[in-house]
């Protein structure tokens, strides 16, 4: 169940990411960027028990911590990003 | 892809995927320090230097072909290079059986802490753990020297009305932080005097406190931050990790030891060891905590500072 | 106290560093900086004449030993070079409060002096341990500071002189890492000594070529040697004079230790040089490095630049030495690497007494400079005469030695390539030469005076070092010597 | 030899992709972004070895035998802080090139540096 | 009894697993910005709580136990707050809703030429 679980989790990483590259705006991305690092500390926990060592969940909140503060971080910075965009790029986003 | 913020966000799950693989491969301690590392501070950092530089990439590149001829070729050469490797997870790998099996079996009897990285790092290879903290302290000097406050300004008033539209928007998240920081800066103190026992240390708390330092710069305004954690206290903060640490060298040079030899700084060796590793990972989380605070204020500082003159030069 | 020698002499400067933070004053900093850099200058005296009398020194850091922990390994070539660094060191900063006063905000002196600081050890951290990882982290604080003091200096091109600089150092030093690893992989060891003998069993496989193949790129990126020199020019011209004139004398001078110690001493003689065919290679090279640098050198219009790329021909000199790989070549690569340090410690200090004085290198700037200011000037000379290799100056002992190498070799035609790169060096010294003192003076520039004696003094300090070693060869040589032979095995 | 080895080759994939955009591309940030994926790889090159089948985290523990190789993570650690300082460091310099040049273009720069000339 | 808790383990695994499949097929198949981020506030914050109870029942130490609703605390505060900033400073920024599929394309490139 523990595997199954896992699994799971990382096809929704995979399809997180794919919404990363693709974004098309800032906010899909970083939306993407916060389900992904949730996705991760899920992750971590699962892999602790699946490997037979769960005592190391510290990593699993360091990451949720990691995570928050990014998100706050872009959403403060946000603003002049925005506001940053040069005049002969009129679409920025599609690699 | 041109838009450089979405590439500094990929590669910020760049950093939480490795983060992740590290943990798969048993590296608890490295995992930590990536994911507190690559995904949560260099992103940040990266974000603001993108808020001063510009956010996209221009002009189509000219000449990648002898690039890219580097890269084969240095490529291949690392692949014909693994060929004679021992293979992925081999038991009898050189790397197994000649050096590490001491600290494996004896790190327990020699240093006395269950965590063997934290022996390795902070009493067998603790010189390179000193090297470590000069490198982060030099990174903040360096910082100081490239990016300096630029201040001209009229009173902080005018500071406070320049982020009052992101203390009314986001008033939750503040209330939320606000519950958050005691609690990470707890997480914090359990990180820095757990590493003996599982994953953690002094760098690693370090990089917490400091993340909890900057979220409340973030949300509470760089100004509020500044005053309450002054900027020469700080700088002597930095470089007084670096000092202690050093200290601990010098005590245990005039107790008869060698440089860094924790056995001698009490009776007991092992107790002497515990002593010693003690102080050493508080000297590298005092540094660490202090720089990171340092290159963010000065980043976030300098994106201000400039705000402010352009505003003055209208006004 | 003296068996703790080879630490203290890291960590000496290392705790200054951090208590620069505290003392804030700039003079009273710059006073410290001096006195720490004087008192490492004497452990190294001390240190060599240890190595001199009674033989390698080990010193194990932590109590713990080699394999495990990590030991600093003393021997003749280590001792030389810590004597070398030092030695430039402590004369530079005689001049340095002078210098920078005029070059750098005085809010920042204090965090020059600081990085300073982490500079020298990080350079003495490098030179003095026996460990392949900790070699990577000294590189790195050194490296480090060195992107942030070049990037101190005055002119706009000194950020992106420094940004190219740092990219190409963390490459190097990445490469480094990539080649460490792939060693460690094979023998399952970081120490060097350790390194040494496991690494001969596992010599024939391709992982080890492959990691030799790192290390040897990423020294010589950090080395500046001649396709990989980019870098070097635009940051020596651009870093503030203190910085240049410490850097040009001792930091590729480190790369070149770092490239004897890993060849010789880690992979072993026979590795690095009858398996593969880094002799031609390095010999190849070394001799473009000079041609081509010496070349790029006459055309250029600033004389800091010019110095630069005659550093990297210089670098060609050790490098060919360095691929002769007998005892008495190099012997010369080692007595080439004491001579470069002082001339061009001497060189660079005199082009700062310059900027201090015109606040410009341009060429010219320097007409009639040679009647206004006539003992710096005349050191310029003697340091050009000393490059060009003119008896009676260390650059002659050296050159002299790198002939008798290669003509105990056989290799003529090498011998004759080196002369005429020599004649190179005539030709862009004389075009200072001839600007200096037989143009006639600028309009405009009738109050030039002579530099302040906080110049005069350190410079003529190397000057006179440069005409002692250049006919008392005794100390240099016999260490040189004892440097070289050790490496090779031979007891002296 | 497949399975024993491709962990390593995916690793110099990643390597010489970061690699890559560091040499080829004009942008200072990416450029940095480049590096730190390349470092991150070496990281991830170097972690792998400390692996070992069967092992577990080196903490010491009741009941398990096997650990994995603790030395590479200890130097990764070192070489990690490495890598954070080498990139605020280099942050801090393109802050300072943009308000000098006015432009993070390799080429930009370089015309504005050959115009002073 | 131990195979009670099993049993209820290995249903919220399989609950969460579900939830965050269907959140990522969400964040990846919707239409616009604010749909996706219903997507993935709604299933995290659940699906994260499920795998998180059933790993706590699966448990056997105390501190295992303490870590994991700490980390199932700190989930319910941070994934609602960060889905609130997100949404607050998008509409804040400009991003409108689109609630139409033809209306997207010009909606979108309106908002990032702000």
């Amino acid at each position: 169940m523990l595997i199954g679980a896992t699994l799971a989790i990382l096809v929704s990483m995979v399809l997180a990411i794919i919404r990363g590259v693709i974004g098309s705006t800032l906010y899909d991305r970083i939306l993407a960027v916060n389900m992904f690092g949730t996705k991760t500390v899920l992750l971590i926990a699962l892999l602790g028990f699946a490997m037979g060592r769960p005592e190391f969940l510290d990593i699993a909140i360091v990451y949720a911590l990691i995570n928050f503060i990014t998100v706050i971080g872009v959403l403060r910075y946000s603003d002049s990003l925005a506001f940053n965009q040069p005049d002969e790029e009129k679409e920025p986003e599609e690699s | 892809m041109k838009d450089l913020v979405a590439v500094v966000m990929l590669a910020g799950i760049y950093g939480l995927l490795s983060a992740c693989f590290f943990v798969a491969m048993d590296a608890v301690d490295v995992a930590f320090t990536e994911a507190s590392v690559g995904a949560g501070i260099s992103t940040l950092l990266m974000l603001v230097a993108i808020t001063m530089t510009g956010r996209s990439e221009q002009a189509a590149r000219h000449k990648p072909a002898l690039a890219f001829v580097v890269v084969v070729i240095t490529g291949g050469l690392l692949i014909y290079g693994t060929l004679d490797m021992p293979y992925f997870g081999a038991v009898d790998a050189p790397i197994q059986v000649h050096v590490a099996p001491r600290y494996i079996n004896d790190s327990m009897q020699e240093v006395g802490v269950p965590n063997i990285v934290t022996s390795v790092l902070a009493s067998y290879r603790g010189f390179d753990t000193f090297g470590e903290a000069v490198v982060i302290f030099t990174a903040g000097i360096g910082v100081l020297t490239l990016l300096p406050v630029l201040r001209s300004r009229k009173g902080d008033d005018a500071v406070e009305s320049l982020n009052d539209s992101m203390h009314e928007q986001h008033l939750i998240v503040r209330i939320v932080t606000k519950i958050l920081i005691p609690l990470i800066l707890l997480f914090a103190l359990y990180v820095q005097f757990h590493g003996d026992f599982g994953p953690g240390g002094g760098f690693q708390a370090g990089v917490i406190f400091a993340a909890a330092i900057i979220l409340y710069a973030m949300l509470f305004g760089l100004e509020v931050a500044r005053r309450v954690i002054n900027q020469t206290f700080i700088q002597f903060a930095a470089a007084f990790g670096v000092l202690l640490y050093g200290s601990v060298g010098l005590v245990s040079l005039l107790n008869g030891g060698n440089f860094l030899d924790y056995s001698v700084l009490s009776a007991d060796p092992i107790a002497g060891q515990h002593l010693g590793i003690l102080l050493i990972e508080l000297g590298v989380g005092c540094t660490v905590t202090s720089v990171m605070v340092i290159i963010f204020f000065h980043f976030a500082g300098r994106k201000e500072d400039k705000q402010r003159m352009k505003e003055e030069e209208v006004g | 106290m003296l068996t703790h020698l080879p630490i203290l002499q890291v960590i000496v400067p290392l705790l200054a560093a951090p208590l620069c933070i505290f003392l804030r004053r700039p003079p009273l900093v710059w006073l410290f900086t001096l006195i720490v850099s004087s008192l490492a200058f004497v452990i190294s005296i001390l240190l060599l004449q240890q190595v001199m009398a009674s033989g390698t020194i080990v010193y194990e850091l932590g109590g713990w030993d080699a394999p495990w922990g990590i030991e600093y390994r003393i021997d003749a070539l280590n001792a030389f070079l810590l004597l070398i660094i030092t030695a430039i060191s402590t004369v530079v900063l005689l001049a340095a409060q002078t210098s920078i006063s005029k070059e750098i905000p005085k809010e920042k002196h204090m965090l020059f002096y600081t990085l300073y600081l982490l500079s020298l050890t990080g350079m003495l951290g490098i030179v003095a341990t026996g460990d392949a990882f900790n070699v990577f982290v000294f590189l790195e604080i050194s490296s480090l500071s060195a992107y942030a003091l070049i990037a101190l200096g005055k002119d706009r091109r000194a950020l992106w002189a420094s940004f190219q600089y740092l990219i190409m150092g963390t490459i190097g030093a990445t490469f480094i890492l990539i080649g460490i690893g792939l060693m460690y992989q094979m023998t399952g060891t970081l120490n060097m000594e350790d390194l040494s003998t496991r690494l001969p069993e596992v010599a024939q496989t391709r992982t080890v070529f492959v990691s030799f193949a790192f290390v040897i790129v990423g020294i010589c990126l950090k080395l500046a040697l001649f396709p990989l020199h980019l870098w070097l020019p635009n940051a020596y011209t651009y870093a503030p004079s203190i910085v240049t004139a410490f850097f040009a004398a001792t930091a590729t001078k480190v790369a070149i230790y770092l490239l004897i110690r890993f060849s010789f001493s880690v992979f072993g003689l026979s590795f690095s040089f009858t398996t593969l065919p880094l002799q031609i290679l390095f010999m190849v090279l070394g001799l473009s490095g000079i041609f081509v640098a010496s070349i790029a050198a006459i055309y250029q219009t600033n004389i800091k630049t010019l110095f630069a790329y005659s550093s990297i021909a210089q670098i060609g000199y050790m490098i060919v030495g360095f691929s002769v790989s007998t005892v008495t070549g190099l012997t010369a690569t080692l007595l080439h690497v004491f001579n470069h340090a002082l001339m061009k410690g001497a060189l660079f200090l005199a082009l700062g007494a310059v900027m201090y004085r015109i606040g410009s290198v341009q060429l010219s700037q320097f007409q009639g400079l040679g009647r206004q200011m006539p003992l710096t000037m005349a050191a310029i000379v003697i340091g050009g005469l000393s490059l060009i290799g003119v008896p009676l100056t260390v650059g002659f002992v050296s050159k002299w030695y790198l002939l008798m190498a290669l003509i105990e070799q056989g290799w003529w035609p090498v011998a004759v390539l080196i002369v005429l790169g020599s004649l190179l060096a005539v030709v862009y010294v004389w075009r200072l030469v001839e600007i200096a003192y037989f143009k006639p003076q600028l309009v405009g520039k009738e109050s030039v005076k002579e530099a302040p004696l906080s110049f005069l003094i350190p410079i003529w300090i190397l000057v006179m070092a440069n005409i002692y070693f250049g006919i008392d060869t005794r100390l240099s040589v016999q260490v040189a010597q004892a440097a070289a032979q050790s490496l090779f095995g031979v007891s002296p | 030899m497949l399975i024993g080895l491709y962990n390593y080759w995916i690793v110099v994939v990643l390597m010489m992709i970061g690699f890559y955009i560091v040499i080829a591309h004009g942008n200072l940030i990416k450029k940095i972004v480049g590096l730190t994926i390349f470092q991150t790889s070496v990281f991830i090159f170097y972690i792998s070895m400390a692996k070992v089948d069967g092992g577990t985290a080196p903490i010491l523990a009741d009941g398990i035998e096997r650990y994995s190789n603790p030395l590479p993570h200890v130097l990764i650690l070192t070489a990690i802080v490495v890598g954070i300082a080498t990139t605020a460091l280099a942050l801090a310099l393109t802050v300072r090139i943009k308000e000098a040049y006015g432009s993070i273009e390799e080429e930009h720069i370089q015309e504005k540096d050959n115009q002073a000339c | 009894m131990d195979v009670a808790i099993e049993i209820t383990s290995s249903i919220c695994l399989l609950i969460g697993s579900f939830l965050c499949v269907s959140g990522g097929v969400g964040i990846l198949r919707f239409p616009d910005f604010y749909t996706r981020m219903h997507a993935a506030g709604v299933t995290d914050t659940l699906g994260a709580g499920m795998i998180l109870i059933g790993l706590m029942l699966q448990s056997q130490d105390f501190l295992v136990f303490a870590k994991l609703v700490m980390i199932l605390l700190m989930m319910l505060f941070i994934n609602p707050t960060a889905s609130h900033a997100l949404a607050k400073s998008a509409i804040h920024n400009g991003l409108k809703p689109v609630l139409d599929i033809k209306e997207r394309n010009n909606t979108e490139s309106e908002s990032s030429s702000r």
